[in-house]
């Protein structure tokens, strides 16, 4: 009974280890654009069928394919970041919903037209199980869970130090001010945007050995996944969008050996629900922002 | 008293004032020598590539037809309807078919949900709906003596399959407990709804029951918990793309090997064993039709689809073009293209499929065998064709 | 009753964490009489309305508006009574809707009981509205906005907009205002009319005021009393006079 | 359509026109009600569906135009709403045999009333927080649809749904055919689309216009914002619930798919697309939605990314939504005059 429990802690941690690398890069961009971005999951698709592409087309080893996974996937986020992102600097909320939707619309159906709808056989990685402190895992969900350790440390450090992440930083909090002050607003949005969407088609590739399968509609589950963990984490919060991806993920694995497989998806959404009732302005801010 | 406010009625109170409509139904259909077949499918949305191959199935079998000279000289002419898997797309596609190409004949859809919806339309319209992919059993229940006369299917149900799997389970296995983790989808559900009919039968109980979310991806909770539930089997209906995931995951919890899978999510694929050979070995699967079925019709239609489209055919490719040569075959009985004369013939048919002899119950049920292969070394064994007659409720 | 002040504050604070914006303040505002309240930025002016008027919860103190005990009361709560209303610093209009809408829903909460009422139906309801409207189209004339009166709000200048929001809080024909900074942002030309309206509204509709302004010649032609907040507390009261020569009232704008 | 023949100074989008164009708004629109009316003389069954569907998406994507095009609140949880909707119709049909308007009064008030409860947490929060709680609406929904199986017979959902049928004493009137079936739809959105116009020309309309333009200044003259909200939700949900009774009733199955972000985003369309706080926008929307869904058949596979270029040259370039191209058109046939 209590080895199940810790078992299942361990395999929501690592599930919320790959929604915390999404949900980090979600959540700046919400800082930064103010917009609900429901794009997002499908760079986390393009990111994995970069690195499909690479190993099936030109036989290259997986960690080259990670690379090539994620550049291709910030070539495109730059495209998409100059004609639609940037654009939506300061529209109200709806526009952003419209908007990132038609993108999400545009990207998955152009790969599915491109390679077809049907799932792809993704062969890199390292799924070899190992045994550790008795729990079996793949090695991939070791390196998926020091990745994202990864992650956060360096995100913290930038948005502390670096010249870009305190922009990054001050925008989030004022972006009239930020505009007076002198920043470039629609630079770092475009910036952010990229950021985020890299770290999404990161955590595709990561997972792709694990999960196997590459399709053309995978990013939409992701999105879902990850719109409650943001609102959770208080939008724009690195910190808080980091114990919230862990919170649901250690919550869907309790959810799905309690309870059932059927109810998993809707952990999120019944989670944030209650979040929010019992503090409307999610678990990790003091007033409501957003 | 019941007033039926219909388009006739409407005709005629509006011909009083001196405005004649042209009823589209008065048109004479098919006048140019063809047979007109509507295909309603998932052309477009997340089962895209379900639709790709029913539609690829059926013109291949349309060609094959008006190649060797058409039916009685009537060539099939196949107009495609896109569902997107959803009823009401899946109406308005039927209705189109209906309405503007007027159609004779209308075979479709893939999701059963999609079928339902689309049986009323088809009976109101009296047009022959003839399914040849869906396998919830409400579609015949409800159909021939059941009510829509213009509804058959020619797919085996849920039920017969639930039925076959569990029979071959208990007898040749001897297992007694089983887990449940197949699709949340329409499919998925009924078929252990009907499981579960016949457990008292054999004994046997189901310990854990789960369903998971078609693009699933992280099946490690739950299969933790099958691993240390005692369970022999696990009894798996789903997508076929969905199992190979499955089977890397047992592999890294350790119950490949151990608890084999049973059921249908396309076990016995090249693909999927390559993805997980431990899972899958000992795999138990019963299915409509695989393309290793040894039969020569199937071994030619394999060969030639593969050689037309540069990719394997999959169940749905299959079923579709063996209905659409059912259909002809009906036709040609009938010797006409009159829709009661060729839904007469379709009730007494006697159809010699890859699979083996198609015939329709009154409930307009193709009786149909169903394959029963295990994975032995790696590679599908089959087992043999069985039937099972269904009890329709009364 | 009438000798009992219109609004009378009284120890009134309001802490965020460890800093007090508001400690302790009494007021009072006699009936029909303009009260002024300057002081530095930041000295807590608006945090002191703010709290007064319902849109943020006094740490502690008591409110009494007409001798009725409000402390605590939602803005929403204090509005809906109509005796009392406020302007805000920036101005705000309902900018795609045309003057007289802008007054009509400003002046017609108060008597829609009932769900069939707020919905138009009923001869009261309609009659109702025909008085709102008549009403409303006498002040557009008195604010001198007739012509304009078809125009979106929104369209309009800064000072036509805050000649509509002043119409607007006389609708429900209230017995205070208190006014935030009026006088902002406006076109000098327009300074005077602004005054002449509030003079007015003091005179013919006998309503008193409580105005926050930067503008000391406005304070000195309107208030003829005058109370100063420093960091939250108040430090000095009296006619205008006395304020402008106050020490301590002078040390602190200095020093601000 | 009634609507658009009257003056609509609520209307932001449409201020220009009401004070140009009005006189021919009144023949225009009176046009369009008559052609509405004999539609099915010159149109085929087909058509005639697409239309159907067109109007029954039309009363949802109304109630959606009070919440946010009048009451400035985007909400995701109409889909919820229309689940609901044809859920409770479709399950008082299948298992009583009720008469049409019963099945179709009872799916508005349930779910009008189950937007209360839903409505009162949500409605605190503020606004990305709150689109986020509506959409968790609809797939707390469609969990709900799947696993109560004993109601809603989960996955297999419930097929079979009788035609509308009216019952009064002995007399019995069956609406079957396409063509019945068009006029019942017209009329009932014909009714509701009525019943907008009467909200928000109402002083309640006034109010809602209100808070969509400034929250804190509507507090602040009196209107009691939210529980303005919560009724405008409620209602906004009941509109929905009447739209999924006559979609349960029109397709005669309902399953889980139902609850479906895409009808949620469907409505959204329709109201920005067409033009958020105007009435004729919406009704326009709605069509424009249907027409471009058609026009988009002749490509299936190019369909999904058309339709994604649809929404951004929507959001970028007619940000007010195509209705403005019509007060342009009024008042290009002003000048001509």
């Amino acid at each position: 009974m209590f080895y199940t429990i810790i078992e299942q802690v361990v395999n929501g941690i690592v599930s919320g280890s790959v929604y915390a690398i999404v949900a980090v890069g979600m959540t700046m961009i919400f800082g930064v654009l103010r917009a609900i971005n429901f794009a997002h999951g499908e760079y986390y698709m393009l990111g994995t069928f970069g690195a499909w592409f690479a190993i099936e087309y030109f036989d290259l080893p997986y960690p080259v394919a990670i690379v090539i996974g994620v550049v291709a996937t910030a070539v495109i986020a730059v495209v998409v970041g100059n004609f639609v992102m940037q654009r939506i600097v300061g529209a109200p909320a709806e526009a952003g919903v419209l908007a990132t939707l038609g993108v999400a619309l545009i990207l998955q159906n152009t790969v599915i037209l491109v390679f077809g709808g049907s799932y792809k056989f993704f062969s890199g990685g390292y799924i070899e199980p190992v045994t550790l402190f008795g729990f079996t895992l793949a090695e991939q969900r070791i390196l998926i869970i020091i990745v994202g350790l990864i992650v956060f440390v360096g995100l913290e450090l930038m948005v502390t130090y670096s010249r870009m992440g305190k922009a990054m930083r001050a925008v989030s909090q004022n972006i009239e001010c930020c505009a007076v002050v002198g920043i470039d607003v629609r630079n770092i949005a475009l910036w952010t945007f990229i950021l985020g969407a890299g770290l999404a088609a990161l955590s595709g590739v990561l997972t792709a050995p694990v999960n196997v399968s590459v399709y053309g509609g995978m990013g939409e589950l992701i999105t879902f996944k990850t719109l409650p963990i943001i609102i959770m984490g208080g939008l724009g919060n690195v910190r808080g969008t980091f114990v919230a991806a862990m919170i649901l993920g250690i919550a869907e694995s309790l959810v799905a050996t309690y309870v059932g497989l059927q109810f998993r998806d809707t952990v999120g959404f019944a989670t944030l629900m209650l979040v929010l009732m019992w503090r409307p302005h999610g678990l990790f801010s003091a007033q409501a922002r957003f | 008293m019941t007033i039926e406010l219909s388009r006739r009625g409407f005709c005629i109170g509006t011909a009083l004032i001196g405005l004649q409509t042209v009823s589209s139904s008065a048109f004479a259909r098919s006048e140019d020598g063809t047979v007109k077949l509507g295909l309603v499918a998932p052309m477009s949305g997340p089962n895209a590539r379900y639709g790709a191959f029913s539609l690829r199935g059926a013109q291949m079998a349309a060609k094959e037809i008006n190649g060797a000279g058409g039916i009685g000289g009537r060539k099939i002419n196949i107009l495609a309807g896109d569902s997107q898997g959803t009823p009401v797309e899946g109406v308005s596609a039927t209705r189109r078919l209906i309405d503007q190409d007027q159609v004779d004949f209308i075979i479709g859809d893939v999701s059963s949900s999609v079928t339902l919806a689309m049986q009323p339309v088809a009976e109101d319209a009296g047009v022959l709906l003839l399914n040849a992919a869906s396998s919830n059993p409400k579609i015949t229940y409800k159909a021939g003596v059941g009510g829509f006369k213009w509804t058959y299917r020619n797919y085996p149900t849920d039920e017969n399959r639930a039925l076959i799997v569990l029979q071959y389970a208990a007898e040749k296995k001897g297992f007694t407990k089983y887990a449940v983790l197949s699709v949340d989808s329409d499919y998925g559900r009924a078929a252990i709804e009907f499981t579960k009919k016949y457990l008292p039968r054999f004994k046997s109980q189901i310990l854990t029951e789960d369903y998971y979310k078609e693009g699933e991806v992280d099946f490690r909770s739950v299969l933790s918990k099958i691993r240390d539930s005692g369970a022999q089997a696990i009894i798996m209906y789903g997508n076929a793309d969905s199992t190979p995931i499955v089977g890397r995951q047992m592999m890294e919890v350790g119950i490949a090997g151990k608890i084999p899978l049973i059921g249908n999510a396309e076990f016995n694929t090249e693909k999927t064993i390559k993805a997980a050979p431990k899972a899958l070995e000992g795999a138990i699967e019963a299915a409509a039709w695989l393309p290793a079925y040894e039969s020569e019709k199937s071994k030619a239609f394999v060969d030639k689809f593969t050689a037309e489209y540069r990719e394997a055919p999959n169940n749905h490719a299959y079923v579709h073009w063996e209905t659409t040569h059912l259909l002809a075959k009906a036709i040609e009985q009938a010797q006409s293209i009159d829709r009661d004369k060729v839904r007469a013939a379709l009730s007494k048919i006697h159809y010699a499929s890859a699979v083996g002899e198609v015939t329709f119950d009154d409930h307009n049920q193709a009786r149909l065998p169903m394959i029963l292969l295990e994975i032995e070394n790696g590679k599908p064994a089959i087992k043999g064709a069985y039937s099972a007659e269904i009890d329709y409720p009364k | 009753m009438n000798g009992l002040p219109i609004l009378d504050i009284s120890g009134l604070c309001k802490s965020y964490g460890a800093v007090r914006a508001v400690d302790g303040v009494d007021l009072h505002v006699d009936r029909g009489e303009i009260c002024g309240l300057i002081g530095p930025n930041g000295s807590g002016k608006s945090t002191f309305f703010d709290c007064v008027t319902g849109l943020a919860r006094p740490s502690a103190g008591a409110v009494k508006l007409d001798g009725q005990d409000i402390t605590g009361w939602s803005l929403n709560d204090i509005a809906r009574e109509g005796r009392m209303l406020r302007s805000f610093q920036k101005t705000v209009v309902f900018s795609a809707l045309d003057i007289e809408e802008n007054l009509v829903i400003a002046g017609q909460m108060f008597t829609f009981p009932g769900i069939l009422s707020t919905f138009g139906i009923g001869a009261a309801a309609r009659n109702r509205v025909a008085a709102l409207r008549e009403r409303a189209r006498e002040l557009i004339k008195i604010a001198g906005l007739w012509d304009v009166r078809f125009q979106p709000a929104g369209k309009l200048s800064g000072g036509q907009q805050k000649l509509i929001q002043f119409a607007s809080m006389l609708m429900p024909e209230p017995k205070l205002i208190l006014l935030d900074e009026p006088m902002a942002g406006i076109n000098p030309k327009l300074i005077e009319r602004v005054v002449d309206s509030i003079r007015l509204a003091n005179t013919s509709f006998g309503v008193s005021f409580l105005i926050i302004e930067h503008n000391i010649d406005v304070v000195t032609s309107l208030c003829k009393r005058v109370v100063v907040l420093d960091q939250g507390r108040k430090l000095a009261e009296g006619t205008p006079d006395e304020i402008v020569q106050n020490q301590a009232v002078r040390e602190a704008y200095l020093g601000g | 359509m009634t609507e658009i023949v009257r003056d609509q100074t609520m209307a932001p989008a449409e201020l220009p026109v009401a004070e140009t164009g009005r006189d021919f708004r009144v023949p225009f629109g009176l046009v369009l009600v008559a052609l509405a009316c004999v539609a099915p003389l010159f149109l085929g069954n087909y058509p005639l569906h697409a239309i159907i569907i067109a109007l029954i998406f039309l009363l949802p994507a109304h109630g959606l135009n009070l919440l946010l095009g009048y009451t400035g609140l985007l909400s995701l949880a109409q889909a919820a709403f229309f689940g609901i909707g044809a859920y409770t119709s479709a399950l008082l049909a299948v298992h009583f045999g009720t008469p049409f308007y019963l099945n179709f009064l009872a799916a508005g008030v349930v779910t009008g009333a189950v937007a209360l409860p839903l409505g009162i947490p949500a409605l605190r929060l503020r606004a990305t927080s709150f689109v986020m709680c509506t959409l968790g609406f609809v797939i707390i929904g469609q969990a709900i649809a799947k696993n109560w199986i004993s109601l809603t017979r989960g996955d297999m959902g419930l097929a079979a749904i009788p035609k509308p049928y009216f019952a009064l004493g002995p007399a019995s009137f069956t609406v079957s055919g396409t063509v019945g079936f068009y006029y019942l739809v017209l009329a009932i959105a014909a009714l509701a689309t009525l019943a907008v116009y009467l909200i928000v020309r109402s002083p309640a309309g006034r109010n809602m216009i209100a808070i969509r333009e400034n929250e804190t200044l509507a507090e602040s003259v009196g209107i009691p914002t939210w529980y303005y909200k919560l009724v405008v939700f409620m209602i906004s949900a009941a509109f929905a619930g009447f739209g999924g009774s006559l979609y349960a009733h029109y397709l005669t199955v309902v399953s889980p798919l139902t609850f479906q972000m895409y009808y949620s985003t469907t409505m959204l369309i329709i109201v920005l697309g067409g033009g958020a706080g105007t009435i004729s926008g919406v009704i326009f929307g709605s069509l424009l939605f249907v027409g471009l869904t058609e026009a988009l058949r002749v490509a299936p596979e190019l369909r999904m990314i058309a339709y994604g270029f649809f929404l951004l040259g929507l959001v970028f370039w007619f940000p007010s939504g195509f209705a403005p191209l019509i007060g342009r058109f009024w008042s290009f046939l002003e000048k001509r005059k």
